[in-house]
Formats: structure tokens, C-alpha cells, sequence
């Protein structure tokens, strides 16, 4: 049986996200299990309730090589990993929305579960990525604020 | 010479994504960066990270003029 | 603001599973994580290569009240839970087709893993459950067994 | 009487999903059980869990006309 290669899909970009066309794309004959992460718009920040959007700037560039670090890392880690997928929406996300997904196929399920939620934390502290809370009455940088962590081998 | 990239929080500071500025230290080039822009952005950089294309760098570290500074404050993603 | 109430849906049925509209349902404004866990059919099981599909054998009612059980668990040890979903296939599952779903939405992530991992865990040992590996050669009951351990509080 | 669900591998082995034994303990029914559907089915039935109206029992536990007894081998679900 021909073995099917390891495949990553990384994108920062303003387009929407759709959790199930990645998770439909994250499916293999080999892998028995998917975990998807998909980060949504609350209602709530640290700072405001009645939030209506996030809006996130970035580097495109900065924040996808961040990402394939995170990736690269969680490979090493866990070698038996099928597919990945991390997108990160860029620009104005609505209440309900989609942020981020990560999504994360393999044989079984535990080593899917501890890579997603790995791939999600990391991309949490080292990203270079900024959001905005925005309310009826205005709009300003978030609170929940991190010290950026570069990616270390885990 | 040497390319600044501010982002989030810095870029409102400075008022602007992008700029150059002819220095050979990154220190150099961000006194440089602080007298253009003034205190809000001063403040922004104390507690910023700087990368130079894209790895983690000191004050002290020389720059090139192919080279891309980017002051990355405390980072809110995901 | 109103807030809005806690939300289960269980299902043992044979109808197709759909993750992408089990995660569209559990998105709420007041959770800002979503995770979703797809059980996918894979190529090979504990006995044999080649596998075609899966055959899953239950009685409804059990199995839905087992998971009515775990989500009960699951909700008194991770009180902010938004909404939970367990859907689990029953008769053929063809080859990557998706056998079983869990989906949880939380306020944070931390919760949602937590909550989604304890319900497949607990789902793979406490619901009566029976599968048979069908490849082209023919079926039979699946190797991968356990003892049924009830659901107990966690 | 007592109502049977035979589930999975049991199902299997017994040839039926349903039956009714009239008999007052879980042993008693399953020992009827065993004579209908032969080695096969009591081999099933000695790796098996017994639940009534869904709670795990014991095999001296009494039963009536409404109780549901269901035979569960070991699963393999998910």
C-alpha cells in the first residue's frame, strides 16, 4: 500500500475560514482520527462585553513563518501526524466568526488532540499577531496581551 | 538601507507600516525611529521584541542595508 | 444580556454525520473555542490491511443514554461548557467516512480539549458499541475490544 | 416476562436480537438463555457485562415481567 505524504496547509490571510472544508481536507485513508480547534468572535473580551468584531493585523509573511516553525515542531514531536492545517484570518472578524483553525489528522486520536492543542497555545504566545476589540462605541488594542515567545523545539 | 517594519500597536505609534533609516545598529536605527516618531512610540518599543528577518536580536546587533527590522510589541492573536 | 442556555445534542442513528454542521450549531456568542473530534474509518484496524468500511451494531436507546450519561460527567466537572454534541454512526461506514463526533464550545479552549477528549475517552469504554472490519475478502467482529466500564463521576 | 436484548457478538451467537425467558433472576434467565442458543452463546455471555433497564447487575438479581435484560460483550466502538 503506497504510503500517503505528510501534508501541511498554512495560511494568514484576510479571506473566511471554513473548519469543516479544512477538516474535509485533513481526511486520510491512514489517519482514524481528526481534531479541529476553531477560534471564534465572543461577546466578551478581557476588557469590553458587547464586543461586535476583532480585528487582527499582522505580517503576513512573519506570521506564516511563525506558524511553519509551530508545525515543524509539532512534527518532530509527534511523528506519526497526518495532516495540518493552521489558518489565521487577517482584518475584521464578525461576533460568531471564525479567528483561527487549527485542524490535525492522525492514526489515533490522542497524538491528534495533544498536537492541535499544542499547535493552538504556541500560536497564542509567538505568533507576531495583534487584535482589536471593536464595540459599538469604538474600538482599541486588546489587553490580553503576551510577551512573544519564539518557538523552541518541545 | 535598513528596513523598519512596525506592526499592531507600533505601527499606530509610528503612524505608519514601513519607513528606512540609514544606521548600522539596531539600536542606532531605533534612537533614529523614536526621534521621528516622539514618546508614544518610545513607549511601545521599551517593551517590544525586535526581530531582524524574522530571528530574535540585542540592541546591539549590526544591520545592513538588505536587512528588515520589525518592532513587535506584546502580541494578542489567535 | 441574555445569556443563553447550556445545549446537548446526542445522537446514535444511521444517518451520515456532517462535522461542519455540528460545529455550526455549537457556535454561540458567548464561547469563543470550538473542538471538534471527527472518528474517521481508516485503512487498517488492529487485524487486518485493506479495511473497505465498519459496520457498527447498537441498541440506540443504550448507547444514547450511556452518552447522555458522559456529557452529564463532563458538564458538572467543566461547569462553562456551552453546547455538546455526540453523534455516533451506526450500520456501514465506508472507507474515511466519519463513524462518531464529539463537538464542545466553551468560553476558553483549555475547557473544550479537556471536555472533548473526556467524551471520546469515556465513549470508547462505557457505550455499548459493537463493530465489525469488512475488507474485500469479507467481516468480522473487531479485535479492538473492551471490557464496558460505566460512566462513572470524574 | 423478563425481555432479552442480545447485543453485537451476542446477537451473533444467539441468531436473534429479542427474546422473552420466563424465569425470576438474572442467572436463571441467562441459564435458559445458554440451553436455547447453545456453546457458542454461553462462551459470549461468560465475557459479557449484564445490564437491567441500563444498570450493570449481578447474576442473583431478581427480575419480573417489565425488567429489559441486555447482554453486553466487549466493545469495540468509536
Amino acid at each position: 500500500m503506497a504510503s500517503i505524504p505528510p501534508l501541511d496547509w498554512i495560511s494568514v490571510a484576510p479571506s473566511e475560514l471554513s473548519v469543516g472544508e479544512l477538516i474535509a481536507w485533513a481526511t486520510r485513508a491512514d489517519c482514524g482520527a481528526i481534531v479541529a480547534f476553531s477560534g471564534t468572535v465572543r461577546d466578551s473580551s478581557g476588557s469590553h462585553d458587547e464586543i461586535e468584531a476583532l480585528e487582527y493585523e499582522t505580517s503576513e509573511e512573519l506570521a506564516e513563518r511563525s506558524i511553519r516553525e509551530i508545525v515543524g515542531v509539532a512534527r518532530r514531536r509527534w511523528p506519526a501526524l497526518g495532516a495540518v492545517a493552521v489558518h489565521h484570518k487577517t482584518g475584521r472578524v464578525a461576533l460568531t466568526e471564525t479567528a483561527v483553525v487549527v485542524v490535525v489528522s492522525s492514526p489515533h486520536r490522542q497524538e491528534a488532540f495533544a498536537a492541535a492543542q499544542f499547535c493552538i497555545d504556541t500560536l497564542k504566545e509567538s505568533v507576531p499577531m495583534w487584535k482589536r476589540d471593536v464595540w459599538s462605541g469604538g474600538s482599541e488594542w486588546s489587553s490580553d496581551t503576551r510577551d512573544i515567545i519564539k518557538v523552541r523545539e518541545g | 538601507m535598513p528596513r523598519l517594519v512596525f506592526l499592531g500597536p507600533a505601527r499606530e505609534a509610528a503612524g505608519t507600516r514601513h519607513d528606512v533609516i540609514d544606521a548600522d545598529t539596531v539600536a542606532a536605527v531605533l534612537d533614529e525611529a523614536k526621534v521621528r516618531y516622539g514618546r508614544a512610540f518610545e513607549e511601545i518599543v521599551a517593551v517590544s521584541q525586535i526581530w531582524v528577518n524574522g530571528e530574535v536580536v540585542s540592541f546591539d546587533t549590526p544591520v545592513g542595508p538588505y536587512d528588515e527590522i520589525a518592532v513587535l510589541p506584546p502580541v494578542s492573536g489567535g
